[in-house]
């Protein structure tokens, strides 16, 4: 049996409940369409946490009960959400002056590549076909405080996504502070890389072999 | 007396000329003035620029005007949707000019025309392929793309209810992008479910003061206005 | 008997009434502090006016009875308001860009001088003893689809403050439409003044005397 | 669970270091946060640089503090006023910096500020002493003057009503820079009159969203907060 045959790779609900385990109560939060909307699940709900979406609302609830959905009151993936006592709402100048203006604590966005460094690609493939569509994702990325990446190390095809230098087109430059991945923690910055944690059975060693990029323990 | 409502989407769109930039209000199906755009399909102008999130799906609202071959480009954050298949044909088709914003800078371009600035330095964008040959700058430290004000010549917007003065709230979501673009549309029209007697909004709780309005069609909750 | 004996001056109030009666109903209007917030009484008050001031409220009604004065009712002469019904408030980001992003239809002010071609200037008599204070009039002068300057022509030792070239400094270039003066109504431009109407018994000559500018009549 | 308030101004302002450059709200005597301001006083700060449209008059609030000679700098539109005499002593000795910037380029600055922009091309102002040596553009066929952030360590707000979140709703004129000076400092501070228990205030109707207030201390009406 092989080294990597024994990785306690995270799956994405761990993943999920791994990010929120950083979050804490109090924090004001923008999680991404996809998987990030997921780590809502695992906050802890005795604690109050500030859900934004950029679509206007700030203090976002759980997804409602087929009875009382509300398409005026929907998420920025345009899934029908709810409000929690507290929460409200404002004109998107007024959303993206929050981001911009540095008011979120951290945003939580998926990637197709991210750099040592912290730059994030996840916006656009670089196919010259592909038809190009940003959203907020450039706004996410420069605005909030900390943005947390939560994505596979590896593709499916065993390529790194942490990278030396991005090539997929950039979002935002040294703008990501961390990855969560289903290897583990890394943080980002003008240093480099730094592993924070590894799941189970896996070696600072073996991820450098796997990512291909210098990795260094955080200290 | 000042009553800014008319009667029918045909009256509230009278003057809309070919070549004509439009916003349209919205995010998802909240807040789309989806009678006012039918309006416009109606009404026939061409040439159109179209500043709004998304570029429509299926063969309604943008996209219906989009496939009549009405517009000549598409300024927004987000045109590629599941279903956006007459802005992709006719953008491959290079039949359809794109200009791509962050769906942020989108914000505050608005507000930049809206509120009389000439231009804004915006940290979004910066270093990407968006910023390309835009003049950028380096203020205390940290980099930023400069950017122009988005202007249109008609600003559709929907809200939940209005007065007679064209005072407006919205409707929890639904607001977006319909405040901003109230105050840069040249003429700014309006779709809302109810218009309530003058003095009965909350004047606390106004989100559009009327001086942003120039017209108001009501369009019942499940109807359209009359023909 | 000289001329200038039968000169009809028109007094302060009918100065009001004379401006009150070029400002069609439905207009955004802001009335300058001062003698501008007389015109508000000779708005015809069956039509409807919106009245704004710039520290945040749209619909200014009168000002209140003595039992009725609300100390966060004020307008931006610090005097206590009402708000008619329709009338609403908002903060000074939004009131500043209803001005700057040309919302305001017209802006009545006084003035130290005007030029012919619209310069403005009334918010530094020049005097460097003076403690300098501006607050919106450099706002209000450049923001409004129209500025009307109310203002006496001379001043009592019969200097005019219509000028060729402003002396005092400057609250805006260029800015000024109309002039609304004891002695007449004079329309200001590119072109230079224009004189749009005159008070009984005053002529062009006599006018471009008094003035010491150049002024012809508007077609 | 996440209280915002805190029992008293002196806990309210915890934290003020000699040096701050403060926002303070209000226009006439609305929407000033007069006890937070006797706070500063009691406090001991010094070396402040106050942001705000006027510079306060008689002997008490931002009077009070310039009096003290505690304020390197003011940062306003508005500075005389009748009983403005120990902004206009200080001033005239040479001991207090003045910044005098239009009404609306202060409001626009501190927007700039509040949503991250890094610089601004206002028109206000343009060919005017006031924006003599500042970077100018033309633009679209019109001038304009760069105009950069007013940023704050500190907020100091006034408004109406708050829940414990932090929303805030105002009353009336009073408004006037709270919801922008909430935006721009780095710590803000809000005395209202009342809070009201999560979930009462109308969620359409908070004009500022909590997580632009950091604390709130509740002022009662006509009284002082416990000492």
């Amino acid at each position: 049996m092989s080294a990597a045959d024994t990785i306690q790779r995270l799956d994405k609900q761990q993943l999920a409940r791994r990010v929120a385990r950083d979050i804490p109560e109090g924090a004001y939060v923008n999680l991404g369409i996809g998987l990030p909307t997921q780590v809502a699940n695992y906050l802890d709900t005795a604690g109050d946490y500030f859900l934004h979406s950029e679509n206007g609302i700030l203090g976002m609830g759980p997804a409602p009960d087929e009875d009382h959905i509300d398409w005026d009151l929907i998420n920025a993936g345009k899934q029908p959400v709810t409000l929690l006592n507290g929460g409200c709402f404002f004109h998107h100048g007024d959303s993206f002056s929050m981001m911009r203006g540095g008011h979120i604590d951290i945003c939580v966005m998926g990637a197709y590549q991210v750099s040592t460094r912290g730059d994030l690609a996840n916006w656009h493939t670089g196919d010259p076909d592909a038809i190009p569509a940003v959203g907020g994702a450039m706004d996410l990325a420069i605005g909030a405080k900390q943005v947390f990446v939560m994505m596979n190390l590896l593709t499916k095809t065993g390529e790194s996504k942490l990278v030396e230098h991005c090539t997929y087109p950039l979002t935002g430059l040294g703008c990501v502070s961390r990855i969560y991945s289903e290897l583990g923690v890394i943080d980002l910055g003008p240093d480099g890389a730094k592993v924070v944690e590894m799941v189970d059975n896996l070696t600072l060693e073996h991820l450098r072999e796997m990512t291909g990029v210098d990795l260094t323990m955080a200290q | 007396m000042i009553d800014k409502q008319v009667r029918t989407v045909a009256e509230a769109l009278e003057g809309l000329q070919d070549g004509a930039a439009i916003m349209i209000s919205g995010f998802g199906e909240a807040g789309v003035p989806a009678e006012l755009i039918d309006g416009v399909v109606a009404q026939g102008a061409c040439d159109l620029t179209i500043i709004s999130n998304n570029a429509g799906t299926g063969d309604v609202g943008i996209a219906a005007l989009i496939g009549a071959g009405r517009v000549r480009k598409v300024i927004c954050s987000y045109p590629r949707m599941v279903g956006s298949r007459h802005f992709e044909e006719r953008y491959r088709a290079g039949e359809l000019e794109l200009e791509l914003v962050p769906q942020g800078n989108l914000a505050a371009r608005i507000q930049a025309a809206g509120s009389g600035l000439g231009a804004i330095f915006t940290p979004t964008g910066y270093g990407t392929k968006l910023a390309e040959g835009k003049e950028t700058r380096e203020i205390d430290g940290r980099q930023y793309v400069l950017e122009y004000p988005i202007q249109a010549d008609v600003a559709l917007v929907k809200a939940y209810k209005a007065d007679r003065w064209g005072n407006l709230v919205y409707r929890k979501a639904a607001r977006n992008f319909g405040p901003i673009m109230a105050m840069a549309g040249k003429t700014t029209i309006v779709q809302v479910e109810d218009i309530d007697p003058l003095g009965t909004l909350d004047p606390e709780t106004v989100v559009t003061p009327g001086i942003f309005v120039d017209r108001i069609v009501r369009i019942a909750d499940a109807g359209k206005a009359a023909a």
